[in-house]
């Protein structure tokens, strides 16, 4: 087990120098940059700063040598500091990462409680029409385009009915709260997003689990559990479902880019103080420290993440072993 | 695509309505110089946020143009960026694809970590970037959504053809001497289209959602070229007072995507042998 | 002697939108009784393999099953499914063809057997367990108390179709069917499993329905013996006769078909033509266009059961009955 | 068919409903009636939306104009514009600038404390201009001061500069520098002091309490502030980055404050709904929008052609379509609030037969499609903008349907502005731009307009030149007196919208609504931050209790 973790892992060093260069070659496609974002209009600031400040940045350098430059400091784990604020870009993204991991994770969650059982459902009714009302449902939440939906359900639940707050995490007296209002504050906040993305994914897990039924349904072991005479309820949720189950593990694995990533999109319609948002706004504002830092570490978690999925996987299912 | 595929299709309520949906808007925007009564262009400063009448049925936006004509012509845009995007997709990913599962060895070994290591980045992110840093136009919008969304399909292209370069019929071709290109172009390629079709089907509806999600940000296709994304964000600013304004384009992106998915999924269905009607023991 | 199960003209056909339903049983009748063994025999496609998942009422979704199959006279064709669990694996109990698929991969064999037992029995986990370990041990599984932990990919075949089997009669049906039981395992195996079998039918009284394309093989331990062809049991009676003079035609080229053991090896005498296609029967006879004995009415005209002493045939010109 | 029908039956149901729904809003507060008068009091908090985070809350290393919002709470400097924008003492008490200009001595008021309680003296003011001097902070603002040749503190609260040459904008630059406590980052690197940047002690009206990044900073009234304790308790800077997700939560009560856009100031904005717990101000920017014409080109150099141009549009219909009729037209570099605006230029009118007639006489003719032709050429040029800036895109597409009308085509392309600028500003790639200029409050307009600043990054970019504005912008930058800064730059204002390098657009006008229990706001020429903290919540109308 563990020798398989290690080789992984080795593996995996080629992949991460990859992303290096992928990042790096990305962000410097546009000539100009950081110091022309920020300065290049302002009146009160003088070609000459901009020059001083190019040089302090280490931006006048060719693009090889910041290059090197960068990736010998990440290998002693030094991601630098932002452009933007000169703060360390580790502090930045561990500012923003349980924002991010705390919307993506609950709506994760309720993904998989949703759509694994409505898979399932469409699956034992496959081709019937509860089947096809349920394909249209979940397709329907993939759909609409994320942020119509999302300040339709702001107008509606926020500003009409005025049952939930419209964005943030918290509120601004959040800190006078006591115990249980701090929680039900972040509760109330949460209500909107989660549910506006869980909708959103639902269709795909809900349609991987049913293909997944469906082919399972028709394996021999099935036909030998119902010969048995077991109760239908237990062939599905016992013998078919735990087969089909095991590769939505992998999918876990390969959501995670997301679920760290967090969507920009939806983090700035909801005024989610995440990492989407801050890739977002580091990208826009040409900030390289970050938005490489940004890159770098989501792959590396995903990376981990994967090989965490591969290990569960082996684990649960009883046919690999390490 | 044989008869009996026609036969399944046509029994498949939803691949029925998803074509339907998906044709009909195709033909509205094609035919979009022949019915728009406008020109979208046309701005008229007096009739600015007009809610919809006969003259203008979908109302009026900021500028007192045709939200009815702008929607016809934006579906234009959204649905080549669309198409354009998954073309450059397939085009990648189907090439690729092809070339590790059928040379396998080293070739594979470097197209598939490469295919890891865009996987490691969010797609979403990496698009972003690009855009950011390239500049939001049509042509870097719908080659840049080409360029990021090819892993999946040459994952999917490489699998179908480890699986068929074992078949009999392949071993007998190579066996009378044909050349690799034609193994691959003839006797492997179109037996591994059908999947990739469907997922085609999805990349398009994708596509043009990505579009116009980065058209809420202002990265997407820019004005005054109308598409529906950026007709749909510029209605967000009127939400509360101008309702027509967001209506139309959002429901024209949701019937779009809800359209090309439930083709995809039914055509998956069909297509897909393992899941074939008849064989379960359910 | 009563019987366990009778088939009635039992019928399965799969409905399609354009064109007749094919019909893959076209009317099976059968008798089994306890202590015996009935072997049905046929080509693949002949639609046996039909008739044992339309007794197990485990035909596919889209499938009609028409006609009557009893068990204990009690109809089984359009049980209502709650009613069909009581009789699966506690009245008829199936083994399938291929052991490597049809054992679930992540449960334990333990898993498996106890919850059989514990669906048909109200009994403790603990006896459970015992029941299933020494039914195991009665199918001559070394060690079973250490091989029920095993998940089904740590088994051989062999060793996966005694558990199948054992199984199959933990709950001690009366009716055993075993559809190709051997057919997926290799030489030696398949001996052993036979007689495993033979000791069965002989020690617990079940009747049991060998199914295989193998003649040789059912007629080794069958009592009885049914030919299916082309959904039809073409005929059928006891193995002896089967054996010795088979009237339809069909019967006589399947038993040219086995090699004789310790005969000297000859050419087999095999039947022309391929087997049918059910969506696609001729006319008439469906076996005529491979039949030697051919008249013009097997034409136009699918013969009905003939009765003749303890045999049935369907067959416009069958064989003499002494050739 | 069924099924999918009733489903998308019900989703558009549902948005109707919704937003038919959406005229009713929820929860009306009790207000201050506007007709009686209300002693002020102490308490509430006030909570402003912001569409971004603030950078950083050093106000050396920040250059946005977020993090300028949260630090001018925080940090004081020696001087500020009062509401009729006139430069008062803040920190200073007085100062004096000697008779030929080149020596400014500020004096400090006494007993002022830094929010740690420590003294703020003239050590402070010199160690602030150090930094800002040192090439190794990462500051913008350098070239502020590198006119200054010498500094030096008198006594604790004495302190005097020195240049080498009369600078007019000096006392503004100095006047205006946020000024940082020498006890705390004495010796240390500013770029990388966490502790102060993330956690500013400065000696401002708020003190700093708390930063969430993204999503809000929350400040403190200074009780021991020098000029009296703010009322409101608390300031809080919300960060919503959608301006319509903003206004929602305006109108739901999640903020306060926010500047509107002109649609919600004109439509939402002005239901009886909103007004009856908003109020609205109105006043007009620092900004203009213009289009630039890059005079380098051939097509821009004729005069004549450039007033056509500004003839055909329609400065009066942009104002209107753009700004919802909240702005004015402009009519040269300075805007109305500005002591530099001459009054006497008018906008260039909107008279299409007169452009068609001025284009014919400049060697231009119509072709029988209605195009305007040069040499048999039709007439076209790109007109660029930045991405990312919704008015400019409008303003362009309106710019474009009009000159359409007189028979130049014209084609926009929206450039992400780092491109924007690197390739085709900097490197003067371009025939037309729409930009926008965001100035300081002192006139001194040299960097743009002097014909020594045409270089590359430099932002005479449009290369115009005459010789009379360079000698009054020369002028202007190196006289103190009032009276001749006025008579010189009311003289630039004319010859500059006389040349046309740019046609002149319009002035957008600043327009934040306040909740209406919060009082004490008078809009004033410098706008209604200016008072805030005289801002107050009268008791008994206080919504945040703790």
């Amino acid at each position: 087990m563990i020798r398989y973790i290690l080789r992984r892992l080795v593996i995996s060093l080629p992949i991460l120098f990859g992303i290096t260069i992928i990042t790096f070659g990305v962000i410097h496609l546009t000539p100009g940059g950081f110091t022309s974002v920020h300065m290049d209009m302002n009146p009160n600031v003088s070609p000459d700063s901009i020059a001083k400040l190019q040089e302090l940045y280490g931006l006048d350098q060719p693009l090889p040598v910041q290059y090197v430059k960068w990736v010998s400091r990440l290998i002693r784990l030094d991601f630098g500091r932002s452009f933007l604020d000169q703060s360390p870009v580790i502090h930045k993204i561990g500012q923003r990462l349980p924002a991010t991991l705390l919307l993506s994770g609950l709506s994760m969650l309720f993904i998989f409680m949703l759509a694994i059982p409505v898979g399932v459902y469409s699956a034992m009714h496959h081709n019937s029409r509860q089947d096809r009302v349920i394909t249209v449902l979940t397709f329907v939440g993939y759909s609409v385009p994320t942020f119509w939906l999302a300040l339709l359900c702001m107008l509606l639940f926020g500003v009409v009915l005025g049952w939930l707050p419209i964005s943030g995490i918290r509120s601004v007296n959040h800190d006078f709260l006591g115990p249980m209002g701090q929680f039900w504050d972040y509760v109330s906040h949460l209500i909107l997003p989660v549910f506006i993305s869980a909708f959103g994914g639902l269709a795909s897990i809900s349609r991987y689990t049913r293909s997944n039924m469906l082919e399972v349904v028709r394996q021999d072991y099935i036909r030998t559990a119902r010969a048995k005479g077991l109760p239908r309820s237990r062939v599905y949720y016992v013998h078919a479902l735990k087969n089909a189950l095991l590769p939505i593990i992998t999918i876990i694995g390969l959501a995670l880019p997301g679920l760290i990533g967090g969507s920009f999109i939806f983090e700035t319609i909801f005024s989610w103080p995440g990492m989407g948002r801050l890739a977002y706004e580091s990208a826009l504002s040409f900030d390289y420290p970050t938005i490489m830092g940004i890159a770098v570490i989501g792959a590396v978690l995903v990376l981990l993440g994967n090989i965490l999925a591969d290990v569960l996987y082996a684990s649960v299912d009883p046919r690999i072993r390490l | 695509m044989n008869i009996s595929f026609w036969h399944k299709f046509k029994r498949k309520r939803l691949a029925v309505i998803g074509a339907t949906v998906v044709l009909s808007l195709i033909l509205l925007s094609l035919a979009a110089p022949l019915i728009a009564p406008c020109d979208p262009q046309a701005q008229n400063l007096e009739l600015r946020i007009k809610p919809p009448s006969w003259a203008h049925p979908l109302g009026t936006d900021e500028y007192g143009r045709d939200v009815l004509s702008r929607m016809l012509y934006g579906g234009r845009i959204s649905l080549s960026v669309g198409f354009v995007a998954v073309g450059i997709s397939l085009s990648i990913g189907l090439f690729l694809g092809a070339l590790a599962g059928y040379f396998g060895g080293w070739v594979d070994q470097v197209i598939m970590r490469t295919v890891d290591v865009v996987l490691c980045i969010p797609t979403l992110f990496l698009i972003l970037m690009l855009i950011v840093f390239l500049g939001p136009n049509l042509l870097n919008i719908m080659v840049i959504i080409g360029l990021t969304s090819w892993t999946e399909l040459s994952r999917l292209v490489r699998a179908e053809f480890l699986t068929l370069k074992q078949r009999d019929y392949v071993s007998a071709a190579r066996a009378s001497g044909a050349r690799d290109r034609k193994i691959i172009f003839r006797h492997i390629l179109p037996n591994a289209l059908a999947p990739v079709f469907v997922s085609a089907t999805f990349g398009i509806a994708g596509a043009i959602l990505i579009e116009s999600g980065l058209s809420f940000l202002g990265l997407g296709v820019q004005p005054p070229v109308p598409s529906w994304g950026n007709i749909l964000t510029s209605g967000k600013d009127y939400i509360t007072q101008a309702w027509w304004m967001t209506l139309s384009p959002g429901i024209a992106i949701f019937l779009t995507v809800l359209g090309y998915n439930l083709l995809g999924d039914s055509l998956r269905d069909i297509l897909d042998p393992r899941l074939t009607v008849g064989d379960e023991h359910a | 002697m009563p019987e366990i199960l009778s088939l009635r003209q039992l019928r399965v056909a799969f409905p399609r939108a354009e064109g007749a339903a094919v019909n893959v049983v076209r009317g099976a009748d059968l008798e089994t009784n306890p202590g015996q063994t009935l072997g049905l025999v046929g080509e693949s496609g002949s639609g046996k393999s039909m008739t044992a998942l339309a007794i197990m009422g485990l035909t596919p979704f889209s499938a009609q099953v028409s006609g009557s199959a009893r068990y204990h006279g009690r109809e089984l064709v359009g049980l209502r499914e709650p009613e069909y669990e009581k009789i699966r694996g506690a009245g008829i109990s199936i083994v399938f063809q291929d052991p490597s698929t049809s054992l679930n991969p992540v449960l334990t064999i333990e898993q498996q057997l106890l919850e059989t037992i514990q669906t048909h029995r109200e009994i403790s986990q603990k006896d459970a367990r015992n029941l299933a370990i020494e039914s195991l041990r009665s199918m001559d599984i070394p060690s079973p108390e250490k091989r029920i932990n095993d998940y089904a990919h740590q088994l051989s075949g062999g060793m996966k179709q005694r558990i199948l089997i054992s199984m199959a009669l933990a709950c001690e049906p009366d009716c055993l069917i075993l559809d190709e039981p051997t057919t997926a395992l290799d030489v030696t195996v398949q001996a052993q499993i036979l007689d495993l079998v033979e000791r069965i039918q002989s020690f617990n009284q079940v009747s049991v329905i060998l199914i295989s394309h193998d003649l040789g093989i059912v007629s080794e331990i069958s009592d009885k013996v049914a030919v299916m062809y082309a959904g039809r049991i073409v005929e059928q009676g006891p193995t002896a006769d089967i054996l010795n003079v088979s009237r339809h035609p069909y019967t006589r080229g399947l038993l040219s078909s086995i090699p004789e053991l310790g005969a000297p090896k000859k050419t087999l005498a095999t039947i022309p033509g391929f087997p049918l296609n059910p969506a696609e029967l001729p006319s008439g006879c469906p076996f005529h266009p491979r039949c030697s004995r051919v008249q013009a009415i097997c034409r136009q005209q699918d013969p009905d059961i003939r009765h003749e002493q303890d045999q049935a045939f369907a067959c416009w010109n069958p064989e003499p009955q002494h050739g | 068919m069924s099924n999918y029908m009733r489903v998308v039956a019900m989703l558009a149901l549902v948005g109707f409903v919704t937003l038919s729904g959406c005229g009713r809003m929820r929860s009306q507060t009790q207000v201050p009636d506007p007709s009686r008068t209300y002693p002020p009091a102490y308490g509430d908090m006030i909570v402003e939306g912001t569409i971004a985070d603030p950078a950083i809350l050093n106000p050396i290393l920040a250059s946005d104009s977020a993090s300028s919002d949260v630090t001018s709470q925080i940090f004081t400097s020696l001087l500020r514009y009062d509401k009729d924008l006139n430069l008062v003492g803040e920190l200073a008490e007085s100062w004096e600038i000697s008779p030929e200009g080149t020596v400014i001595t500020f004096k400090l008021k006494k007993g002022v404390k830094w929010h740690d309680g420590k003294p703020l003296t003239a050590h402070d003011v010199k160690f602030t201009l150090g930094r800002y001097l040192d090439p190794t902070v990462k500051t913008a603002y350098r070239s502020n001061f590198e006119k200054i040749s010498k500094s030096a503190v008198l006594d604790d609260h004495t302190f005097r500069v020195w240049y080498a040459e009369p600078f007019a904008p000096a006392l503004v630059n100095m006047g205006s520098m946020p000024i940082l406590p020498r006890h705390l980052l004495k010796g240390r690197d500013i770029n990388t002091t966490d502790d102060f940047n993330y956690r500013p002690v400065g000696s401002g009206p708020y003190k700093f309490i708390s930063w969430q990044r993204a999503e809000s900073v929350i400040l403190q009234a200074n009780p021991e502030y020098f000029e009296g304790r703010p009322y409101l308790n608390r300031v809080v800077f919300r960060v919503i980055p959608d301006m319509a997700v903003q206004f929602l939560e305006l109108q739901n009560h999640g903020l306060d404050m926010m500047g509107l856009t002109p649609n919600q100031y004109t439509g939402e904005g002005s239901e009886p709904e909103f007004t009856d717990q908003f109020n609205k101000y109105k006043y007009t920017s620092n900004q203009y929008t213009y289009m630039g014409f890059n005079l380098k080109k051939a097509i821009f150099r004729d005069k004549r052609f450039r007033q056509a141009i500004a003839l055909s549009l329609d400065k009066e219909a942009l104002v209107k379509g753009v700004l919802e009729g909240l702005g004015s037209v402009a009519t040269g570099p300075y805007t109305p609030s500005s002591w530099a605006y001459n009054e006497d230029v008018k906008p260039v009118a909107f008279d299409q037969l007169k452009a068609r007639e001025l284009f014919v006489a400049a060697g231009y003719r119509y072709a029988k499609d209605g195009r305007l032709t040069k040499n048999g050429k039709p007439v076209e040029f790109t007109l660029l903008t930045n991405q990312g800036n919704r008015n400019r895109e409008q303003t362009a597409t309106i710019i474009q349907a009009q000159l359409k009308e007189v028979g130049i085509k014209v084609k926009i392309r929206v450039i992400a502005w780092s491109t924007f600028l690197s390739e085709f500003v900097n490197k003067r790639k371009f025939d037309a731009l729409l930009l926008g200029w965001s100035l300081a409050r002192d006139p001194d307009l040299y960097s743009i307009w002097h014909s020594s600043r045409m270089g590359e990054h430099e932002f005479n970019f449009v290369s115009y030149k005459n010789a009379e504005v360079d000698r009054l912008l020369v002028r202007g930058r190196t006289t103190f007196n009032h009276e001749r800064r006025v008579r010189i730059y009311h003289r630039v204002h004319e010859l500059i919208a006389a040349d046309l390098p740019y046609v002149f657009l319009f002035v957008p006008d600043s327009l934040p609504a306040v909740h209406r229990r919060i009082l004490g706001i008078e809009p004033a020429p410098a706008g209604i931050g200016y008072n805030f903290i005289k801002w107050y919540v009268p008791e008994g109308f206080h919504k945040y209790t703790k």
